[in-house]
């Protein structure tokens, strides 16, 4: 997941011709104070955290100075904060508007219809997901005629716009439409849009571009800086990467088998911690990286389970016992590993010559997982 | 008779030079399968496996009748090579492509519809049909002829429990494997239409996931036109609001798309809901007693 | 019955507050046409003439049960015209509008389509079926009901011709002006099969004009598909090539769309072809005669 | 129709990233000698007469200078050719190429698959009318998708190109496409496309925007010199104007009826010069606008043929007469008038009382008309 910050977000608005505040990023409180002293930013302004997760106005990380002065104090402040676990390393200047109204709109994805869905609402500002569903609006988009003039217009009424504010608004909704088909988006998302006398401004700017398409969007390729060291890697790797509140590690290949493995330990009683996910493959080398990947990862306990369709068990199964054996003594951990498939006889014994408890029965290798990470400190 | 493919099927492999392509050829082959094109710019001429190598689906269809391909381009091409096969008039696309930009999907799927050709996938592993032919890379060591059909968003998972219905000692009619991205060209719905009207499945086992609400869909319509019994099961109830596991479509947000949600529809719509993946081959087995009853 | 409109048409106006949409409203009504909601954006809650006008087609189609659409939209907003109209459910739009730029019908045609909605022009006179319903804006006073069909790329030429055929004591079942620009959502070989079809229908005239192969297209259909008789006309038998004569349709370039290559192709596949529009009516007798032997 | 020159061509190309060969327009043999003599084309050049008609190298309208003196004259000769009636006004001056082989690419309408299509021919160079058809390609493209990849495979495939080549041809192709759609043209012509090198370069340049979408084009609202200055008020008023070799003006509404009226003519030996169609409309203002413009045109007679829909005969008429009172006595002309429709009997007595010949029947009408035009000198 690809996701800007409000600035990245709204650069790619204003070369989209959305209206956005004037403003500027400040990486300490010295340069944010210059900003406003040099009149970069006019004052009274805004100084908001450039963080990617939401909840910023309650967190204190949205403040509101009216001198230079207060800009610095203002911009210490919040390059202190931490918003769940992500540190604020900038903020973002704008100048403050005379805000007439605020609205909600977006384009994103409706999967079950699959076709792109604009959503829109009057009660724009606050969370969409806080917002009655009877005041919010969603219309799919055809992606062949793209969005119409008359799913314009539809938006238009609902927000109860002057002419000029409905020419304005449907400049945005056409820039939303542009963004999400050029820039490859998952969502594109104006909230508050607010009325700015006869047009409209984008106050704020959220844009998650699809990682699968990350590839057609090399000028994003910085933009990833929540992710940590070992998330990195296993993307680099092509390994789906997820953090879960317990210690068990799980290493499975294919999303529901992952999923699957999840539940039944759950099931008996185990907590699951990190899980990679190698994807469909069964690749006997992906399979040792995952395992390195996951040592570094401390799990009390490891419950590998790859159910192979191209590669034999034996094959996987010797791979993995090497990969073993680069892992330090002092950070070794109880493996408990289940390869289903061809040879799958042999690819046990080669486990089990190994230490590795190998089970073929799903429900006895969890229990086992489960047991070996209940016996660690 | 069976869903999608049958002993008429004559599959082209789009990305047949590639490591996967060959790979997955040889064992299409080992099936049965039809394996009579294989496709690849700039390598026309080129022979894989004893398979014709063709530099374009025009030339491949046009001198050896394939109506269906399965494709291994990789993600950046795999659009171009679904509307390729599309244009030259190939009925069925599997798109066994990880990574596919949902994007690409938007332009592809209805694209294809429009045209009468039926994508399954991105990201699938693909349809067999034992005793017929397989397009697509489940293992073929998992299949065995029977009367129980099986559609799944799952990959791997697919193969477990496919292989579990073997195990118990029942066979399969068809088994398809939709995949999991956001956008698919084959949901549960499209799909169990056609298992309805398949003579050879006595029985259907749905796997299903965590997010969107394909599943919910899939009950509406069990419920109310699929007379066959339904077996499901649900990955992912342990995983937590919000989180992608492990591919884009496995994620609970606002509050739609939770495995209790799908388990109610299902069970409300008569379908016997296996708690964990170990328990379907059972419940098939006792579902296909009492409906001979 | 009848082809495209019948009794159960209920037309809605988009553009009805504009000249031409309210003069044509009028004309509509006295027809006899059940003009039943107006659209535009920003007047919805007014009447014009009687009829009810709405913001949006959607709208309109939900309060008034309107099933086909007349488009008298100014060129630059036609295209969402339609668009709107086919999202609506709308089965049959008329696009009066003239100019319309043909990259415009490059979406809108297949995209209606596809959804199943069928589009007469643009830039064309529209569909009368005497005693029944008139969409578009042929005069009234060259109808009488009847049982000659008539389609005509042309407009006024049409009026010309069709008075004709009362003139001489005849009448039309239904008349199609599919309009002449270069991209119509409705041909000759679209409009063919609906009257051969019209047990209203007993002969067919049909006016080409030079320029593109419409005419030809018709002429092969004719000869295999069509059993009623044909007259035809084709104008611009003097037109030089290269020349737009009028409207960017009819033109001939590269050789191709002369009006001897149609005359031929049309007379080849058994059509009576009238050297001139006065000719028409006569020969339409001798048609409809000869077919009672 | 709007057809852009070569120059103006060429600068859409540049701008959709299509490689042309580095020039400069001149209007004067000094500017061109500047040109050259500055090193702003490198030496030798070519110059090529910039008019919108072809046969340009039949008719000396192309020359490749080596020096500034021979550039200055060689512009000095193209700028007093006149090809078709049309004066050369500008030459463009552009660097010499080592041509490899020189192929053909355009994009147009296919009307009746009613699909864009794309025309390919390894023999370019030539005007493609002269090509044999077994030469060349063309594969429509669906709007929806748009140009694929496995097109332009199949154009490089035909050309013979070397990867390099090939994907230099693809970058065209995919401009073409571009071009053709978000600048709304009817044709978008490389010939030739040369190949120089590992890529290629395109050494003409084609577009004709359509006329009915020129208003969303309003930068190219200047690129219509070749119009007279009757056939410019036509285009104001929204009539066709059509300049045939004949001394008879035609009236009449709509392209068939117009058509067919021209088609009569000529069957009682008439020969039709400029003729107006007013397209559907029986407005009376817009059939007197086209009276005043027609007799400007100095028309031997006139026929004017209107089939009433809307307005009633009668009231075209008056108008009719109105306006023929403001044509001066000495350039007057015989008008055989034919309109049918509503009060059509009151209308021929309100035109008979103004001594125009007003016949019903076309046959007649068409008789009268040539007649009179027989009777002048």
């Amino acid at each position: 997941m690809v996701k800007l910050a409000e600035w990245q977000g709204k650069k790619v608005f204003r070369s989209y011709g959305i209206p956005v505040p004037r403003g500027e990023v400040a990486r300490s409180p010295a340069e944010a104070e210059r900003l406003a002293r040099e009149g970069k930013v006019p004052l009274p302004c805004v100084v908001k955290a450039q963080v990617l997760s939401g909840g910023r106005g309650k967190g204190g990380a949205v403040r509101f100075p009216n001198t230079p002065d207060e800009v610095r104090e203002a911009t210490a402040d919040i390059l202190g904060l931490e918003f769940k676990g992500e540190k604020v390393r900038e903020v973002l200047l704008e100048e403050k508007l005379p805000i007439v109204r605020e609205l909600y709109v977006s384009m994103t994805l409706d999967r079950s219809q699959r076709l792109p869905v604009l959503i829109s609402s009057a009660q724009g500002g606050m969370e969409i997901e806080s917002v009655p569903d009877g005041s919010i609006d969603r219309q799919v988009v055809d992606p062949f005629p793209g969005l119409t003039g008359y799913e314009k217009r539809s938006v238009s009424k609902q927000f109860g716009l002057t002419p000029l504010q409905a020419r304005s608004v449907g400049g945005v909704l056409d820039a939303l439409w542009k963004i999400f088909v050029q820039e490859d988006a998952e969502l594109v998302e104006v909230n508050p849009l607010a009325i700015v006398g006869d047009g409209v401004v984008a106050l704020d700017a959220k844009v998650i571009i699809e990682d699968d398409a990350a590839f057609r969007h090399p000028e994003f390729a910085e933009v990833r800086d929540d992710r940590t060291e070992l998330e990195e890697i296993a993307r680099e790797k092509e390994i789906a990467f997820v953090q879960l509140d317990g210690n068990i590690g799980v290493i499975a290949n294919g999303a529901g088998l992952t999923m699957a493995t999840l539940d039944v330990l759950k099931e008996f009683g185990g907590a699951p911690g990190v899980f990679l996910d190698l994807g469909g493959t069964d690749d006997p080398k992906k399979v040792s990286e995952a395992f390195l990947l996951m040592a570094r990862a401390e799990p009390a306990a490891v419950f590998l389970n790859i159910f192979g369709g191209i590669t034999r068990c034996d094959t996987v199964a010797k791979g993995l016992v090497e990969a073993m054996g680069q892992v330090p003594t002092s950070e070794r951990f109880p493996l408990v590993a289940r390869i289903r498939g061809n040879n799958e006889a042999e690819g046990i014994q080669i486990l089990r010559a190994a230490g590795v408890t190998a089970i073929s029965d799903l429900r006895e290798a969890a229990q086992a997982a489960v047991e070996a990470a209940r016996r660690r400190p | 008779m069976s869903v999608l493919v049958d002993r008429d099927t004559r599959v082209l492999v789009q990305g047949i030079t590639g490591h996967q392509g060959t790979v997955h050829t040889i064992q299409m082959k080992q099936f049965g399968t039809a394996v009579v094109a294989g496709v690849t710019p700039g390598k026309g001429g080129s022979v894989v496996e004893g398979v014709p190598v063709f530099d374009s689906v025009r030339d491949a269809v046009a001198k050896t009748g394939a109506n269906t391909s399965c494709i291994f381009v990789p993600a950046p091409g795999a659009k171009d090579a679904v509307l390729e096969s599309v244009d030259a008039g190939v009925r069925l696309c599997v798109v066994v492509t990880e990574h596919v930009p949902f994007h690409d999907m938007l332009v592809m799927y209805p694209y294809a519809r429009s045209k009468g050709t039926r994508i399954i996938g991105p990201n699938c592993p693909g349809i067999g049909a034992p005793g017929k032919a397989k397009v697509g890379i489940i293992p073929n060591v998992v299949f065995r002829p029977g009367r129980v059909g099986v559609i799944s968003r799952s990959g791997t998972l697919t193969y477990e429990i496919v292989n579990g219905i073997k195990e118990i000692g029942l066979g399969q009619s068809t088994c398809i494997g939709l995949g999991g991205d956001p956008v698919i060209g084959t949901t549960f719905v499209d799909a169990l239409p056609m298992f309805e009207s398949d003579p050879d499945t006595d029985a259907l086992v749905l796997v299903g996931e965590i997010g969107g609400t394909a599943e919910e869909d899939a009950a509406e319509y069990v419920r109310h036109q699929f007379t066959k019994p339904v077996i499901a099961y649900i990955a992912g109830r342990s995983a937590p609001p919000g989180k992608r596991m492990g591919h884009a479509g496995a994620i609970i947000t606002r509050g739609k798309g939770t495995a209790e949600s799908k388990v109610a529809a299902l069970e409300a719509a008569g379908a016997r809901v296996a708690r964990f993946p170990y328990d379907i081959p059972q419940l098939v087995v006792e579902a296909v007693r009492s409906a001979r009853r």
